[in-house]
């Protein structure tokens, strides 16, 4: 019998090649001391070819391996939003505490494994791809969340991102197992010919009302919601945000949002578009819920990192609006405020670093006392974040708001609209305490943490330096200062001129013209 | 035997395991029932494979082990760094982070 | 032309924060001059039949169907008028008293005055509310950093309660903003722009929720009786020059956008609720009035004042007749004149008692005799008294009311006699009756006479001859007004 | 020239004059100031006689001129210009106005000779002036409005002139308020005008109302009863007059000007100017009529028994005001317009006496204290003297023709306004009595000790400073008129302002003899053409028969009154005692001050505090703070979920987890 090796489209292919490229290198320099330190410019490296890739691939549409990728607008946004998001984290970790224990190349080798699961995510197209990306990418994260070994906290949130993460993947894989089982095929576009059955009304209802299909989009709507923190599954977000190493906790708040919602999208609005008024009243009830639970929970926050934890499950409600709406505007509008979510949380996260270093782990918002006086190159970025995220006007975060609510009230979701309206009411209250504490309270000393006696413990492993924490020129820092800038500026920028971004978000929009209006 | 004995095992296994993880307060114990959950979505994967009559399932089968071995390296792991820092070995006492 | 109106204060306020701040006052002060100027030039240039003019129309987001159009009519082109000159003494009088980081302050005030100028002039229904959102954010710095804490209240709590109570408004406004496109486009192209919706027309069921979204940001903004929670903490927070000039135009605002998107766009929904809305602005009038002449502290007095007359306009607006209308912009503008040198006054009196609360006072009048015919022209005119600009607006107002409802306007009138007794007895507490010890009178000096006298003179001129805006303006109110009364268009 | 243009110059003079003066104030002199005001006001009525010339020139039926300057206001149909309207009744009034102020000017020239705020008083003073002018000049009912708020201001500046004496500055705080009220009565008015005939100005509106309007209809009264809301709260009538009893805090020749001969009698002019209105509204009129009568009682009752000076003259005026609402309510205009002018010569008479009586008791208005003024300063007890008999209409006096001829015409028309004419009757003897009762309680008997240091040592005794209502002692910066007062004898502007009214209080009744020269009806008669009275008036005989009655009926009003104050001074007293409830309800000026206080002021206070603390705080605040505190418990309840027990946690997914899937298996059902 013949055997003849399967096609492979090496171009479409490239960014996931260039990110294994680099993967393997970062492993192989952690290996040799002496060039230890080259670390992070090859992660930046890796992390900049892969972009250029996909700016290379920006319009082709094609399958590749056999079905079970799919390469198409939304893998290249979001792609893109996901290798930005770890190029920050990468600067953001430069100098980290947590990097410096577990030796710089080994943090980057499994940030790098993270984003090639995320890029292999965005274009999962079957069952198989889509547990191993989901897998591929939430693992080093259980990992890198545990870095810190100097704090406990950081431990312990790695731990319960890994056990509750487990117990969520676990109920995926069990709702895939049903979905194959009743649908009976792997890639997406056959299970919506399968749940379609011989075309008949009637089968269609019987494949439909199936106990087993709905059980089965049960269990994988729970354990996506898991990951991207939607409300009854969102207990896990704070506690991990507060305790991961902060580059960690900005990486991980964006880029896995960012992920997850490509398949999100690929999953419900390609394989499951049959039974769209099955599931979309459900996820509207998770998003309202998340709403409300995560813009009244962080009104109680003192920490600034656990109430950007909660910001961060409301804003997933919002987003998992796009995917209700199942319209082509519906996805653009995600994507959007994906992109302007993706600037704003990383230029809020960057300002959290510098600050963190200056003062020592301190993320009270009490803390941030004063900042606008003493500091006003990093309290503009966090003003100009907390006003985007809070949607006011200059910025992307009220175009992107204003997007939603259009897809939102096109499609007859109006009661969603004002639900976002309401939970941006309540989610002023505590953004604009932010801003309220860096520009309008008097100066305030740093409070120092706590911090575990490491007098007892032998050295860090892995030739971890144990060298103090604070860094008092962190202010300065460039690595620091450049994203936070950047962000706030890329803000200001796609609120005031906002099509080149809505151009970009339409790209995602129309790539799944085929299969939604 | 048709297809409903599988399921029915399978979906015993995975409620045996989600009740392990939710009364064991040892982590290494909750791993092995993490895995217990694993493996009854790998077995009602396999039952639908051997219904349908293609090797899909099992392949997928084969990745979902390989996948559960990774996480509990990964689990294995941050236990014992906790176990270096003589933190209590015990989930309920990790309760830093609340709030 | 306009696009140079709306973005010089800006470009002037980040200038001012850049330079050294010893010419931070100077450059905002030339900012908000040159504005002036180019607005004084519009409106030689402004033929008032004319409808929409200096139009500028740039397609701004073509996604979701937003444009950047600009254009001025008989409508806004007195209140732009309003906002360019209610800015100038603000800051001559902020500058000659002296700040703490005046860039920043100059900053905040003149992206205020481009996000008002901005909300005046947008004929696009995205960009009205996104100006509309816009105005609150730098005089939420203003009052928060530069306010003064009172017991009780600090001034960044009070300013926290006053942009998240305006937000609500605004926020609800964009839901009903985009519903009012969506709901007209009905599959069609979504566009925002105003003459394009006020023609296509909505059908009534929806107009009627979607009139109580934009009403809701309107009143609060006001602000109106039910909804000025925020205002006593507001004011007794914010720093006087950005009081007087946040009172005197954002307030007009709220008033405009009723008579640029709610009665045009929503007829059938004015015409339903117009008998609420009138009770409404009564109940601002009476609540406004009473409430002013029991306070005691100089601010609330005048904000409660502003209460009453904004209650007056409101009842004006929702007459739905010429009369009524052009009472109501009339006193809008007559309002806005006059109430930015008497919040500078405030200060004036401020600094010479140590404090400004009207119980300790008395007796200025004495060794400040210029200082006391200004004020008392400013009461004068604040009580509207017959002669005064303001009076022939709140006539032409009742005028309106009594063609619609006999009742309300005679209750309105009643208002005319509080606000006689509130304005008198600020003017006694403060001028007459004996001095105390402790309290020095001196006169007003030549450096605030210059920054006041101006804005007292523009009421006098007015009071001779108000025909000045009713001619430019009445065209453009009669089109709002037929467009609003149903059976007319009918 | 033509009488328009007098007309502007007349409103012209008296606007500069307040200009000039109060901007030149640190400059010029206080005599130069005075000099200047007095100007200003003479020069207004050397034009009201050039206005008079012109006006007389015309042909009799188009002796009325209308000019406008520009167009004030107009929008939508309802437009208002600068204009005014020169006619036979405008310009008796601008005569009387600025005759009468000339007089004042020049008694104020030395009567405020020492007062510090000198230049301050002449200003306000001419700009009152220019604002009576302008209300009476005015074209249309708008502009009308406009000098009636210009003369309510200038009144309660005026009123609170001492402004750093507290009764004083609420004595103008109540004539402000009242007065605005009648504003907003004058506001409706304009505004039923305009709804009904479409149209303001004077000539339109009266042309039109006949055709639009049918007597009594609902309208019509409505128009004219708003009218009267206006009228009766600047004429201080029945329930508007509690203000005029305490402006009397003002300066006396402010309550000379003001309180006695102009600012009052606006009310009068309005009604006389809107006659064709009150015509068709004939309830109104009689409305109008029956309060001037019932005021005219009340005051002149209250008058007998008030002790203070000033307080007696006011209420005097309230009752003589009284007499020309009853003469303009029925028909009589003439001889209310007769009457207005003979009132402003002998009360602005009596007040300056009373003024330089009052200078001469160091400030203290209480003429319990006052005692034979007669030797001590003769030339104003004769100045008195004249007053009183004018006032209480003595034969021969000014006031016996006016008054007479009012009561005549109200019982040449019969039925119900024979009633009216007895009342007006009762009211002339009252008159008398209280007028005489200040002469006979101050001039004979032996001088008090002011009036003995008068007499020894020729010049003024100085008490301490204080308030002359309350008596209480004040800090001499309060306004006191100065160190020296000064009286008539020694003052010449006093003097020649007082001659020349005693003169003309005297003389003034011939110009009105009936059947030989009525020279004011056959002035006025074109204004009143298109009235339905206007050749109906009594005969000559019955007129004469009338005033032989005044006659009689005054003469017995004095002889009583000399019964009761010189023959036996202990009536009054052992009357009070008998008498006692009368007595008190009289003095507290029959309770009104309580009665408005009690309906009106103190539920508006009440509700204010109501609002303030109640509403305010609980309703308001409360609306925001509840909403935020829910929130914020509910934040609470959020975070304490969150307990950190990564068991909690697995149970909370089991919960969404069996929750989805019940929904899902509720669905497939």
């Amino acid at each position: 019998m013949t055997f003849d090796s399967p096609s492979i489209d090496y171009a479409a292919l490239s960014p996931i090649i260039a990110l294994t490229a680099g993967l393997v290198v970062l492993v192989l320099v952690a290996v040799f001391d002496s060039i230890k330190r080259f670390g992070s410019p090859i992660a930046l490296l890796t992390l900049a070819v892969t972009a250029g890739c996909l700016i290379w691939q920006w319009d082709t549409n094609t399958d590749l391996v056999a079905g079970s990728l799919h390469f198409d607008g939304i893998t290249v946004t979001l792609s893109l939003l996901c290798v930005v998001s770890a190029a920050v984290a990468v600067l953001l970790s430069i100098g980290d505490p947590a990097e410096k224990q577990t030796g710089r190349s080994d943090y980057l080798a499994l940030l790098m494994g993270s984003v090639l699961g995320m890029v292999m995510l965005t274009q999962a197209n079957n069952i198989i791809t889509f547990f191993v990306a989901l897998e591929l990418l939430s693992i080093p994260l259980y990992a890198l969340c545990a870095t810190n070994l100097r704090k406990r906290d950081s431990l312990e949130s790695g731990l319960k991102y890994l056990i509750i993460g487990s117990v969520g993947s676990a109920t995926l894989l069990y709702g895939l197992a049903l979905i194959y089982g009743t649908s009976g095929a792997m890639e997406f576009p056959q299970i919506a010919a399968g749940y379609l059955g011989d075309g008949t009304p009637d089968s269609i209802n019987k494949l439909v009302g199936d106990p087993l299909t709905l059980v089965g989009i049960g269990m994988v709507t729970v354990g996506l919601a898991f990951k991207v923190s939607i409300a009854p599954f969102h207990q896990w977000t704070p506690d991990v945000y507060q305790g991961a190493p902060t580059p960690i906790t900005a990486f991980m708040a964006v880029a896995t949002k960012a992920a997850v919602f490509a398949i999100f999208i690929r999953f419900f609005l390609v394989a499951l578009i049959g039974m769209v008024d099955g599931w979309d009243v459900m996820l509207a009830a998770l998003a309202a819920f998340s709403m409300v639970v995560g813009n009244v929970g962080a009104l109680a926050q003192t920490s600034l990192k656990r109430m950007l934890g909660y910001s961060g499950i409301a804003q997933a409600g919002y987003m998992l609006c796009g995917v209700i709406v199942a319209t082509q505007d519906g996805i653009s509008a995600l994507v959007f405020y994906l992109a302007a979510y993706v600037a704003m949380n990383l230029a809020a996260f960057a300002v959290l670093v510098a600050h963190e270093r200056r003062t020592g782990f301190s993320d009270d918002i009490s803390s941030l006392r004063g900042l606008g006086r003493s500091k006003p190159l990093l309290a503009w970025p966090l003003t100009i974040a907390m006003l985007a995220l809070a949607g006011l006007p200059p910025t992307a975060g009220f175009i992107g708001k204003l997007y939603l609510i259009e897809a939102l009230v096109d499609a007859d979701w109006t009661w969603l609209g004002v639900m976002i309206a309401i939970g941006t009411m309540i989610s002023l209250v505590y953004y604009l305490r932010v801003v309220a504490a860096v520009w309008m309270s008097p100066e305030a000393e740093a409070s120092p943490t706590d911090e575990i006696d490491t007098s007892g413990l032998p050295p860090a492993v892995a030739g971890g330096s144990a060298g103090d924490f604070t860094d008092g020129q962190a202010h300065r820092r460039w690595y620091l200062v450049l994203p936070a800038v950047i962000g706030a500026a890329a803000t200001i920028f796609f609120g005031v001129v906002p099509q080149p971004l809505v151009e970009f978000a339409q790209q995602a929009g129309n790539a799944l013209s085929a299969y939604i209006s | 035997m048709d297809i409903e004995w599988y399921l029915v095992l399978s979906a015993l296994l995975f409620t045996i395991g989600f009740t392990g993880v939710l009364i064991r307060r040892n982590p290494v114990v909750i791993l092995l029932c993490l895995e217990l959950m694993l493996s009854a979505g790998a077995l009602a994967m396999l039952a639908f494979s051997r219904m349908l009559g293609d090797q899909d399932g099992q392949v997928m089968v084969l990745i979902v082990l390989v996948v559960a071995a990774c996480e509990v390296v990964v689990g294995l792991g941050i236990v014992v760094a906790m176990f270096r820092r003589r933190l209590p070995l015990d989930v309920d006492d990790m309760k830093e982070l609340k709030g | 032309m306009l696009s140079l109106i709306i973005w010089i204060p800006l470009v002037a306020g980040l200038i001012a924060a850049m330079a050294p701040q010893r010419f931070a006052a100077w450059i905002a002060g030339s900012g908000a001059v040159a504005t002036l100027a180019l607005v004084v030039v519009v409106l030689i240039g402004f033929d008032p039949g004319g409808g929409m003019q200096y139009v500028t129309d740039v397609t701004w987001i073509p996604g979701l169907g937003v444009d950047y159009n600009l254009g001025i009519d008989g409508l806004s082109i007195f209140l732009v008028l309003l906002t360019a000159v209610a800015w100038v003494p603000a800051i001559a009088f902020t500058a000659s008293r002296g700040t703490e980081r005046p860039g920043l302050y100059f900053l905040m005030l003149l992206a205020g005055e481009t996000a008002t100028l901005g909300a005046f002039l947008s004929q696009d229904l995205l960009l009205f509310v996104l100006f509309f959102d816009l105005m609150i954010v730098p005089f939420y710095f203003l009052f928060g950093i530069f306010g003064n804490d009172r017991e009780g209240v600090t001034a960044s709590s009070a300013t926290l309660k006053m942009i998240v109570f305006t937000l609500i408004g605004s926020l609800l406004m964009l839901v009903g903003a985009i519903a009012l496109a969506v709901i007209s486009a009905d599959g069609g192209a979504l566009t925002f722009n105003m003459a394009e919706l006020t023609a296509r027309g909505l059908p009534s069921g929806s107009q009627n929720w979607i009139f109580w979204l934009f009403a809701a940001a309107f009143l609060v903004k006001m602000p109106a009786f039910p909804l000025h929670g925020w205002m006593p903490d507001a004011y007794r927070a914010a720093p006087l020059p950005a009081l007087a000039v946040f009172s005197a135009v954002l307030s007009k605002v709220g008033a405009y956008g009723f008579l640029r998107v709610v009665l045009p766009m929503m007829p059938d929904a004015t015409e339903l609720f117009q008998t609420t809305m009138l009770i409404l602005g009564l109940a601002s009038i009476i609540y406004g009035s009473v409430m002013a002449f029991t306070k005691t502290d100089l601010r609330l007095i005048l904000g409660f004042s502003s209460i009453a007359q904004l209650g007056f306009i409101t009842a004006g607006i929702f007459a739905l007749n010429t009369s009524g209308g052009e009472g109501a912009l009339l006193q809008m503008i007559n309002h806005g004149v006059i109430v930015v040198p008497a919040f500078l006054i405030v200060a004036l009196i401020a600094e010479r008692f140590g404090s400004e609360d009207i119980q300790g006072m008395g007796g200025l009048a004495k060794k400040a005799p210029v200082f006391a015919v200004v004020f008392l022209i400013v009461t004068m005119a604040t009580l509207a008294i017959p002669g005064s600009p303001n009076f022939i607006g709140e006539f032409f107002i009742v005028n309106g009311l009594f063609q619609t409802n006999v009742a309300i306007a005679i209750i309105a009138t009643s208002g005319m006699a509080f606000s006689a007794f509130y304005a008198l007895r600020m003017y006694q507490r403060t001028m007459h009756n004996p001095l105390p010890d402790g309290a020095d009178s001196r006169e007003i000096s030549v450096r605030d006479g210059l920054v006041i006298v101006p804005m007292v003179l523009i009421t006098v001129v007015l009071a001779f001859c108000p025909q000045l805006i009713i001619h430019g303006s009445e065209p453009a109110v009669d089109t709002v007004v037929a467009l609003s009364n149903v059976e007319a268009a009918k | 020239m033509s009488a328009a243009t007098w007309g502007w110059l007349v409103l012209l003079f008296p606007l500069l004059g307040s200009l000039l003066i109060g901007f030149s104030f640190r400059k010029i002199p206080p005599k130069v100031a005075g000099a200047v005001g007095i100007g200003a006001i003479f020069l207004a009525f050397l034009c009201g006689i050039g206005a008079l010339i012109a006006v007389q020139g015309e042909p009799s039926e188009s002796r009325h001129v209308a000019s406008s300057l520009w167009e004030y206001a107009s929008v939508g149909g309802f437009t208002i210009d600068l204009g005014i309207y020169v006619d036979p009744l405008s310009v008796f009034m601008v005569l009387v106005i600025t005759g009468v102020s000339t007089l004042i000017h020049v008694y104020s020239y030395s009567y405020m000779q020492s007062d510090e705020g000198y230049h301050r008083f002449f200003s306000y003073l001419n700009f009152f002036v220019f604002s009576m002018l302008l209300l009476v000049l005015a074209g249309n009912f708008a502009l009308l409005i406009v000098g009636w708020a210009f003369v309510g201001f200038a009144s309660y500046a005026l009123i609170s002139y001492w402004y750093r004496r507290e009764t004083a500055t609420k004595a103008g705080m109540k004539a402000f308020v009242i007065n605005v009220i009648g504003d907003i009565g004058l506001v409706l008015a304009a505004i039923l005008i305009f709804r009904e005939l479409g149209v303001v100005d004077y000539a339109a509106v009266f042309e039109k109302a006949p055709e639009v309007f049918s007597t009594n209809q609902w309208e019509v009264v409505a128009i004219c009863l708003l009218l009267l809301v206006g009228a009766f709260a600047k004429s201080a009538q029945m329930p508007f007059h509690t203000w005029l009893a305490d402006a009397m805090e003002g300066p006396t020749p402010v309550s000379a000007l003001i309180h006695a001969a102009t600012m009052v009698t606006a009310g009068v002019y309005l009604v006389a100017r809107a006659h064709p209105l009150f015509e068709l509204a004939p309830t109104a009129a009689d409305l109008a009529a029956w309060v001037g009568v019932g005021t005219l009682l009340v005051a002149g009752t209250i008058a007998i028994v008030v002790t203070d000076l000033k307080r007696i003259i006011a209420f005097s005026t309230m009752s003589q005001i009284g007499y020309m609402f009853v003469a303009v309510g029925i028909g009589a205009y003439s001889a209310g317009m007769f009457h207005l002018m003979t009132h402003a010569f002998f009360k602005a008479l009596l007040f300056m006496a009373a003024g330089s009586i009052i200078s001469a008791m160091a400030n203290r208005q209480n003429i319990d204290h006052m005692k034979g003024f007669g030797k001590a300063m003769p030339f104003t007890a004769v100045m008195l003297i004249i007053g009183a008999l004018a006032l209480s209409g003595f034969p021969g006096t000014s006031g016996w023709f006016s008054k007479d001829e009012i009561i005549d015409f109200a019982s040449f028309r019969g039925g119900m306004y024979e009633v009216m004419a007895v009342g007006m009757l009762i009211g002339a003897f009252l008159t008398a009595i209280y007028s005489f009762r200040i002469i006979f309680r101050i001039l004979p008997g032996k001088p008090c000790d002011e009036a003995q240091y008068l007499i020894d040592n020729g010049h003024v005794v100085h008490g301490e400073p204080g308030n002359p209502a309350t008596g209480e002692l004040e800090d001499t910066e309060v306004g006191y008129p100065g160190e020296e007062h000064h009286i008539a004898e020694q003052a010449p502007g006093m003097k020649i302002g007082m001659a020349v009214l005693g003169f003309l209080a005297l003389v003034g009744g011939l110009l009105q003899i009936p059947g030989v020269d009525e020279v004011i009806t056959k002035f006025l008669e074109p204004s009143f053409e298109d009235s339905i009275f206007v050749n109906s008036h009594p005969t000559v005989a019955e007129a004469w028969t009338g005033l032989g009655s005044g006659a009689l009926i005054s003469i017995v009003g004095i002889f009583t009154a000399w019964l009761l104050y010189v023959k036996k001074p202990g009536i009054p007293s052992r009357l009070e005692q008998r008498l006692q409830p009368v007595h008190s309800l009289l003095v507290n000026k029959w309770y009104f001050d309580e009665i408005i206080d009690f309906l009106i002021v103190n539920p508006v206070k009440a509700f204010g505090r109501f609002s303030n603390e109640i509403f305010e705080r609980y309703v308001i605040n409360g609306l925001t703070s509840g909403t935020v505190g829910v929130i914020r418990s509910a934040g609470g309840a959020v975070r304490d979920l969150q307990s950190g027990m990564l068991r909690g946690y697995a149970v909370l997914m089991l919960f969404g987890v069996v929750g989805l899937l019940l929904y899902f298996l509720i669905r497939s059902i």
